[in-house]
């Protein structure tokens, strides 16, 4: 059971209280209904799912109930760092530099 | 009575409290604190056990854990029959039933020992090459014959009447084992004031100064000093100490669990008393102290019962006070033997020789046990052992060979060195790495915020393990949070130390021989095994275990997979590391799946969701059907009724007086904040602007590919508020797909959701009488068609308690949602029923409710749509606002394959034979003459009888459907074929007069 | 290859076992393959033996990262069925289901399929819904697949709890008599014997690092940690980590990998007969040969290439089979371990040509690609030989998710209402 | 703004009674003791920042800007469950959806007295008794006397209140108040072991 950093309630908690919610800065296309088939089929099915660095969705279902975002190695699943949703997406990582 | 080979004087239990136990129906008597195998062998009884594959007469290898060997049955009663139980970890207690395993008609003779003789046909993987021919005969023959032989304890038959317990714990230092390491490790911690967890699976804290007679710290016997330091530790309010724990697992983040085994031990543990409870610890800080298992040697017929390790025999003798035999021969290729033999040898016990493998071996131990008069031949070797249900001889060669002898012994204590304990280790995925000079693994490189101390380090003698230890839990205190506390390391003034040497098959077991010199003893795995193994292509050491099974049995390969690995590794001519190491996987023993589940069995195994009115449905004989969580009644039978009468009855009482019917569970949201219209057009393909408050509207939701997701009601109970109905099962990921949008893609409305399911009792009011039922209990609403015309909501009063009265109807009859706060429901309820009683109205449950919409065409989502079904081909395009430019769902519902003709759609089906009722869940076809495997054009999703029709009634999925109004289909079944007639949905009142009448 | 059986057992047995042969060899990889698959996994030499012995194709390498038979398919919990209810997946696992009948024989390789029984209990009037539906489609589609009222069930499977007092009780199941399980190691290693026999190259200890493709786009070759390999057509195996691997030649998939953890208890004497699947209450279990409790788990939450899951994962799991089996508590776990599952969105696997010319792919088997093995490498190889996809499989495209053709079987098992 | 919808304030007169789940349920194991509590006025408060101070105000308790905090005022907590999320409840008999309906701040209130039911833990033992179910660190350090959070307990979500250091309050949905209570229970009897 992994422990999550929430960013709203500002500690680690336990997984149980999170539901993962699928990759992180796929945004809905503002004018949705004049997207392509293949631009579609991008937003709603096409996954990076990266063996190492992962920007990905969590909410605190059963904490403060907020979706926030997270940066996760999938290889070791331990988190580089999670932020509020509507953040962009971190420019650097923490000891990325390293 | 004093037990035979119990040694008076020596080990730690009090003779005075004695404990009768049988096995095999035998009996016996044990001391307190004994384990069945201390009990055991005090008696003199070594033969326990018969192997997996060849039933070989089998005794005890160990005194802990590790051991493959020696597994019983213990009998508490008819329903506490535990399988599989290690008799060296199994405790004593007065009354104790044990049988042996795997073995008929006795355990002295096993008629499975056949397979032995014919031990060359079942080398390893022989089961792959053949029981081929003839093609039937594995299932038949082959196979059952397999299962019957494979196994070897028994399951209970009975369910389990104990109980298990959970607990989550959190700490600053969770210490993995109570030997020295890990006691200075806790001492060290403890002292900084941080929370500190120890946690060891033995009965008694001290570890390896269980045995080690030698070994002084702060001027006592170490064993005794570990007890002081306990006592202290115990004493600390910040500290907590588990024994008989055992740290299975070692999870992501500092996760450990841990079981606990609280009443295996005791004679009668009372109701009260979980039989086991699970640790899970989440620390910031762990200290693994596990310290090192020790080897067997690798020679012919070494699993003799009586052959075991060295050191299990100086457990036996100094905490137990046991002698493993009265001549016993040593067997060793490291110093560690020495000290049991000059124990025993101490203890009265003749040692008839000492044989080591080394050339020229020397230290004090050595010294020590010439100055005993004890025969020691270096450079030799025991090639064999000989006795079969106990050895009786060991016969000695040099070991390059020549001239043997054979020495009479009645037990064979070896040592082929020790490995460290890396299991937890490797389990937090921490790396390995191979010491070419100790030729053992330790730990490597690190994956987590642990140490390992001790002998599972690598880290060899007393005084150097408890310095480690020592420092290694003052830092992780320190890293955690911990204050620098006073520092009283302890002092070892004496202890034992050994290491090195062998791995693998010893002489005479080598390449090129045949003999049986086991590696795995459970599983049958012998050194020549692994060789074939090698030979036939299996390189890596994956390959070797999966192909010759060597420790995948009960103990995991404690004892064997570095002799494995070894002798693949010198088959190969590659070194070891290059060959691998197998992973470590939890758990490190095994656990009971009732530790794992905890709490969670019979009524705490899921949440059980009951309504308010719940209880008088129970009192009037409702029969409930599991809907997700809840349980929701499902029909009403009166005397004698069966499902099918009771529900006919309700199907006609409802429409011609009227009925109640608890909707409770269907989900509720309110949606509250000046954007919540704005927020309802996104999420639901209607439009919602205009809707005006006090109206409802029935409102369809879909996922962005355009596939229905759920449906409901939706009230407008202010301009900034709705009151939004969802479908039962529905109700959690529905709140969580409006918060997913609301959160992520629509942040900037002003709008909030809030969870009302259980505020709101629903009673659903229908029928002709429906308002004559309600009107009497309602204060301060208008009644009247006017005042409150169908698809509308009021706020008021109904029998002095506030409602939300809908009225609304899922039967076509004229009808009410009266939600009143679930407190009040069943009173309202009750009144209600009062109420209906005066004009002959029934109660009805989920059956009759599902007939009566289906007469109607309303469709159940999840029932006739599947999340395959879009809201066009359900009939349902009016309820997708036109003129809208954006909808969850809007772009999925256009993709070519969603436009496409020929889609399924859902329409009416009548039965040529109106008695007939389909099966749901039927298929149609066209062309019911057609061979197999046939075309299927859609499926019944829905089908019933209705009495109000009087006849058999279905909606169904079929391709074109619409298309087809008045054909002939087919539903072929496996007794007939069914002709149907393709119609519209509704079955009832096409005009819809009813919801007035 | 000498041939396998009792009597050569026999001849063995007298000479100490000394004169079995490789069951495959470890060669060193050649400059150019004529096909590469990528993966050793049961797909991936099922693929290539097909691709031997029915396409007459042999210059093949099948390139893998670890051992062979390493992954998933060592991995699993050996399921084998064939009772779904579409019929693109009703066609793909009955031709496999078709296959596992008579593969020791055909392989010279005792695979010990069993046909034990698979029963899929029902537990509410939504699953006996589902469920005949499930078998109304499989009797026309000549697929076996049958209900039991709950006493049937408990004759079926004689511990099994159908107290109606239990939290869910059973109400009926679906009974599949020609599915069962099968021995998972010597799948793989009986297709590699096979597959080696015929010429195919096993490269193990060969991590694929870069996919080339020529200057017309087409594939050219892989990069390995053993060097440049060529070859004009590569098929991708390589479950869990298909993802990774076509990322390399530039196309992304509709895939996300999930932890997905399985367990044995000690081994007891014969006690559970079949295989038992709940998808309500959410466990499967099934009894080795050598007696362990056989029991699968669901996968973890988040995507995670770590093979390795979270132990709330397993107590979920756990306390379903204690529900169905209330005798069970008393039984040990004896180990547990993780894979990693490669899923797609409508939970149905990929195997198609991809917009590269050369390059194949076969994926997204989600936590049920075992019971294919030998259908999905045998349509496979048809695949890669013919340069089109075989009839059975041509429903399972990558268009199908810019279409919307979607062949959704968890959708169709549907929600409770 | 946002008008109170449900008024549950008591009828005058011909009310029919009030059949709280589980009423008067208790059970006692060494070192713990659980009960049900009886009914209480609550709320679902829904805000901005902005609005933070009015409401405040209008309830007569601050509300806790602090994750995991709550604060309490004659008989009324606030309990802080989110950024924008609180739960009131009001044990004194007074209607907090009424003064809230008072306010033209930008919020949104929901009655759920009845949505949501209260299980008192206490004891010396109280804490180890969530424990069995409950995933999060328990301690006084961690969680404080006046600590709150929505959490898990066993397969329920619970909203946990620490009102003393060796009490809480356990809130869970009615439906699932048996299950709480029980395994509560069943955790009360091993928490003194």
């Amino acid at each position: 059971m992994l422990l999550i950093r929430c960013p709203y309630c500002e500690e680690e908690r336990p997984e149980l209280e999170f539901r993962n919610a699928g990759e992180a800065h796929i945004a809905r296309p503002t004018n949705i209904a004049a997207e392509s088939d293949d631009d579609f089929e991008k937003f709603f099915f096409i996954r990076a799912n990266p063996k190492g660095v992962i920007y990905e969705r969590w909410r605190h279902i059963h904490g403060c109930a907020r979706f926030f975002n997270a940066v996760r190695d999938t290889v070791t699943d331990k988190f580089v760092m999670t932020y509020k949703a509507g953040e962009p997406k971190p420019a650097k990582l923490p000891g990325a530099a390293k | 009575m004093n037990a035979m080979f119990r040694i008076s004087g020596a080990g730690r239990l009090s003779q005075a409290k004695t404990a009768s136990f049988s096995f095999d129906d035998k009996s016996y008597t044990g001391i307190e604190g004994d384990t069945l195998a201390s009990a055991l062998l005090a008696n003199g009884v070594h033969l326990v056990g018969r192997s997996f594959k060849y039933h070989r007469p089998r005794g005890f290898l160990s005194a802990g854990a590790e051991e493959p060997n020696a597994l019983v049955q213990i009998v508490r009663d008819d329903a506490r029959k535990t399988p599989n139980v290690r008799a060296t970890v199994q405790e004593l207690y007065d009354g104790l039933t044990a049988n042996s395993q795997n073995r008929w008609p006795s355990l002295a003779f096993d008629v499975g020992a056949v397979n032995d003789l014919a031990s060359p046909m079942f080398s390893a993987g022989f089961y792959y090459k053949t029981f081929m021919w003839p093609k039937w005969a594995w299932k038949d023959l082959y196979e059952p014959k397999i299962r019957a032989a494979a196994g070897l304890g028994v399951s209970p038959e009975k369910p389990d009447p104990d109980h298990y317990a959970a607990r989550y714990a959190h700490c600053e230092v969770l210490v993995l084992g109570g030997g020295a390491a890990g006691i200075a490790a806790a001492l060290a911690a403890a002292e900084t004031g941080v929370r500190v967890i120890l946690a060891d699976e033995q009965a008694e804290f001290g570890g390896s100064l269980r045995f080690e007679s030698g070994a002084r710290i702060d001027g006592q016997q170490g064993y005794a000093w570990a007890q002081g330091a306990i006592a202290k530790l115990k004493a600390m309010d910040n500290v907590r100490v588990l024994s008989r724990t055992t740290a299975f697992g070692y999870y992501a983040q500092n996760f450990v669990g841990l079981v606990e085994r609280v009443s295996d031990h005791l004679k009668s543990p009372g109701r009260d008393l979980a039989r086991e409870r699970l640790w899970q610890v989440r620390a910031n800080r762990v200290v693994i102290a596990t310290g090192a298992i020790e080897r067997h040697m690798v020679f012919a017929n070494n699993d003799r019962p009586g052959v075991m390790l060295a050191s299990a025999a100086r457990t036996y003798l100094n905490h137990y006070g046991v002698a493993v035999g009265r001549n016993v021969g040593v067997y060793t290729a490291n110093d560690s033997a020495y000290a049991a033999a000059i124990d025993l040898k101490k203890a009265g016990v003749n040692i008839a020789a000492i044989v080591d493998l080394r050339d020229n071996p020397s230290g004090p131990v050595i010294d020590e046990a010439r100055a005993l008069g004890i025969e020691i031949n270096f450079g030799r070797a025991v090639v064999s052992a000989g006795g079969k249900l106990r050895v009786s001889s060991m016969t000695v060669q040099p070991k390059n060979g020549g001239g043997g002898r054979t020495i009479p012994v009645d037990a064979i204590l070896m040592s082929a060195g020790w490995t460290p304990s890396v299991h937890l280790f490797s389990q937090s995925r921490g790396k390995v790495a191979f010491n070419d000079e100790t030729r053992r693994f330790v730990p490597g490189t690190y994956a987590q915020d642990c140490i390992s101390v001790g002998a599972c380090n690598g880290t060899d003698g007393l005084d150097a393990t408890v310095d480690e230890a020592y420092a290694a839990g003052a830092k992780a205190a320190k890293e955690a949070g911990g204050k620098a506390g006073k520092s009283a390391k302890p002092k070892v003034d004496a202890g034992e130390s050994w290491s090195r040497g062998m791995l693998g098959a010893a002489p005479g077991a080598g390449p090129g021989t045949t003999v049986k010199a086991f590696v795995d003893f459970q599983n049958d795995v012998t050194a020549k095994d692994i060789r074939q193994a090698v030979h036939e292509g299996m390189h890596s050491i994956e390959h070797v275990k999966r192909f010759t099974t060597n420790g995948m049995a009960t103990d995991q390969g404690k004892t064997s997979n570095m002799h494995g690995l070894a002798i693949a590794a010198e088959e190969l001519g590659k070194p070891i590391p290059q060959v691998g190491l197998t992973t470590f996987r939890a758990p490190y023993t095994p656990v009971t799946f009732g530790s794992i589940v905890g709490h969670a069995r019979g009524a705490l195994f899921d949440p059980t969701r009951r309504t308010a009115t719940h209880g008088w449905a129970a009192r009037q004989g409702a029969v409930f059907e599991d809907v997700g969580h809840w349980k929701r009644a499902w029909y009403f039978p009166k005397a004698g009724e069966d499902m099918h009468a009771a529900v006919n009855r309700e199907c006609v009482t409802v429409r011609k007086v009227g009925g109640l019917f608890d909707a409770s569970t269907l989900g509720k949201i309110e949606v509250v904040g000046p954007d919540a219209a704005k927020f309802m057009e996104l999420l639901y393909t209607n439009p919602w602007e205009k809707l005006e408050t006090g109206r409802c509207r029935y409102g369809i939701m879909l996922r962005e590919d355009g596939f229905i997701y759920d449906d409901g009601v939706v009230g407008r109970l202010a301009p900034d508020r709705f009151h939004v109905t969802t479908t039962t099962g529905g109700a959690p990921r529905v709140m969580n797909h409006m918060e997913d949008y609301l959160q992520t893609e629509f942040p900037h409305l002003n709008v909030w959701l809030t969870s009302i399911t259980e505020q709101w009792a629903v009673i659903a009011v229908q029928g002709p009488k429906s308002r004559d039922i309600i009107a009497p209990l309602v204060e301060g609403i208008d009644m009247s068609d006017e005042g409150m015309p169908h698809m509308s909501v009021r706020e008021g009063k109904i029998c002095g308690v506030p409602t939300r009265l809908f009225r609304m109807s899922f039967t076509g009859e004229r009808g009410f949602e009266v939600n009143v706060p679930a407190d009040y429901g069943e009173a309202v309820w009750e009144a209600l029923w009062a109420e209906g009683q005066k004009h002959g109205a029934t109660a009805y449950g989920t059956e009759t409710m599902h007939v009566l919409r289906a007469e109607k065409g309303y469709i159940i989502v999840g029932q006739d749509t599947d999340g395959t079904v879009t809201p066009n081909d359900a009939g349902l395009d009016w309820a997708v606002g036109k003129k809208k430019t954006d909808f969850v769902g809007i772009r999925g519902l256009t993709r070519p394959d969603l436009v496409a003709k020929g889609r399924k759609q859902l329409v009416g089906l009548k039965t040529k034979d109106p008695k007939v009722v389909l099966e749901e869940g039927a298929q149609i076809v066209a062309d019911p003459k057609q061979p197999i495997p046939m075309k299927m054009i859609g499926h019944v999703t829905s089908s019933y009888w209705s009495e109000n029709c009087g006849r058999s009634i279905a909606l169904a999925l079929v391709a074109g459907g619409r298309d087809r109004m008045g054909q002939t289909l087919y539903v072929p079944m496996p007794n007939g074929t069914i002709e149907v007639e393709v119609t519209g949905m509704v079955f009832v009142d096409e005009k819809g007069e009813r919801l007035n009448g | 290859m000498k041939k396998y059986s009792v009597f050569a057992i026999a001849r063995e047995a007298m000479r100490g076992h000394k004169g079995w042969e490789e069951q495959w060899t470890s060669p060193e990889p050649k400059k150019e393959y004529d096909v590469i698959i990528v993966g050793a996994g049961g797909h991936g030499l099922a693929t290539a033996y097909y691709l031997a012995s029915e396409h007459g194709i042999t210059n093949i390498a099948v390139l893998e990262k670890g051992w062979l038979g390493g992954g998933n398919t060592g991995r699993n919990t050996t399921i084998i069925r064939s009772n779904y209810l579409y019929d693109e997946s009703a066609g793909i696992y009955d031709h496999a289901l078709k296959l596992w009948d008579g593969l020791s024989q055909e392989l010279n390789y005792n695979v010990m399929y069993s046909a034990r029984g698979v029963m899929m209990l029902a537990h509410n009037v939504h699953d006996v819904q589902v469920f005949k539906r499930h078998i109304h489609a499989n009797r026309l589609n000549g697929i076996d697949n049958e209900w039991l009222t709950p006493e049937q069930a408990k004759e079926f499977c004689p511990p099994l709890n159908i107290s109606k007092e239990a939290r869910y009780p059973v109400m009926g199941a679906a009974l599949q008599r020609r599915g069962g399980t099968a021995r998972h190691d010597a799948v793989a290693w009986g297709y590699a014997r096979g597959a080696s026999a015929r010429g195919v190259h096993i490269i193990q200890n060969c991590e694929v690092t870069g996919i080339k493709r020529a200057a017309n786009g087409a594939v050219s070759g892989v990069e390995t940690t053993r060097g440049f390999i060529g070859a004009k057509k590569v098929g991708v195996v390589a479950a869990g980590h298909s993802s990774v691997i076509m990322n390399m030649a530039g196309v992304r998939m509709p895939l996300e990998s999930y932890p997905l953890q399985a367990l044995v208890s000690e081994p007891i004497k014969p006690v559970v007969p079949c295989v038992v699947m709940s998808n309500t209450v959410h466990a499967y279990i099934s009894q080795s040969d050598k007696g362990e409790l056989v029991i699968g788990a669901g996968t973890d939450q988040y995507v995670s290439y770590s093979q390795t899951g979270g132990l709330h994962i397993l107590q979920h799991t756990l306390d379903a089979i204690c529900e169905m089996f209330p005798i069970f508590t008393r039984m040990k776990m004896l180990r547990s371990w993780g894979g990693i599952v490669d899923v797609t969105p409508d939970r149905s696997p990929i195997l198609a040509k991809t917009p590269v010319k050369g390059l194949y792919v076969n994926c997204g088997w989600g936590t049920g690609g075992f019971k294919a093995t030998p259908g999905s490498g045998n349509v496979f190889a048809h695949t890669i030989a013919k340069d089109e996809p075989h009839p059975i499989n041509a429903p399972f495209t990558l268009e199908r998710f810019r279409t919307g053709r979607l062949i959704d079987e968890a959708a169709a098992a549907a929600v409770a209402h | 703004m946002a008008k109170a919808a449900a008024k549950t304030k008591a009828a005058a007169s011909a009310s029919v009674e009030r059949r709280p789940a589980l009423a008067g349920r208790t059970l006692s194991a060494p070192g713990v003791k659980v009960e049900m509590l009886p009914p209480a006025e609550r709320i679902s408060l829904r805000a901005p920042q902005a609005s933070i101070a009015a409401l405040s105000k209008a309830l007569g308790v601050t509300l806790p800007v602090k994750p995991k905090t709550s604060a309490m005022n004659d008989g009324r907590t606030a309990l802080w469950l989110g950024p924008d999320e609180w739960m009131i409840i009001d044990e004194a008999g007074n209607d907090p959806l009424a003064d809230c309906a008072k306010v033209t701040a930008l919020h949104s209130a929901v009655g759920i007295s009845h949505r949501n039911v209260g299980i008192s833990v206490a004891g010396p033992a109280a804490a180890v008794t969530v424990n069995s179910g409950c995933p999060q660190d328990l301690s006084l350090e961690a969680f404080p006397a006046g600590a709150a959070s929505r959490t898990i307990l066993g397969k329920s979500e619970i909203v946990l209140l620490r009102t003393a250091a060796d009490a809480f309050r356990v809130e869970c949905w009615r439906s699932f108040s048996d299950y709480v209570f029980t395994l509560l229970s069943e955790a009360a009897s091993d928490a003194a072991n």
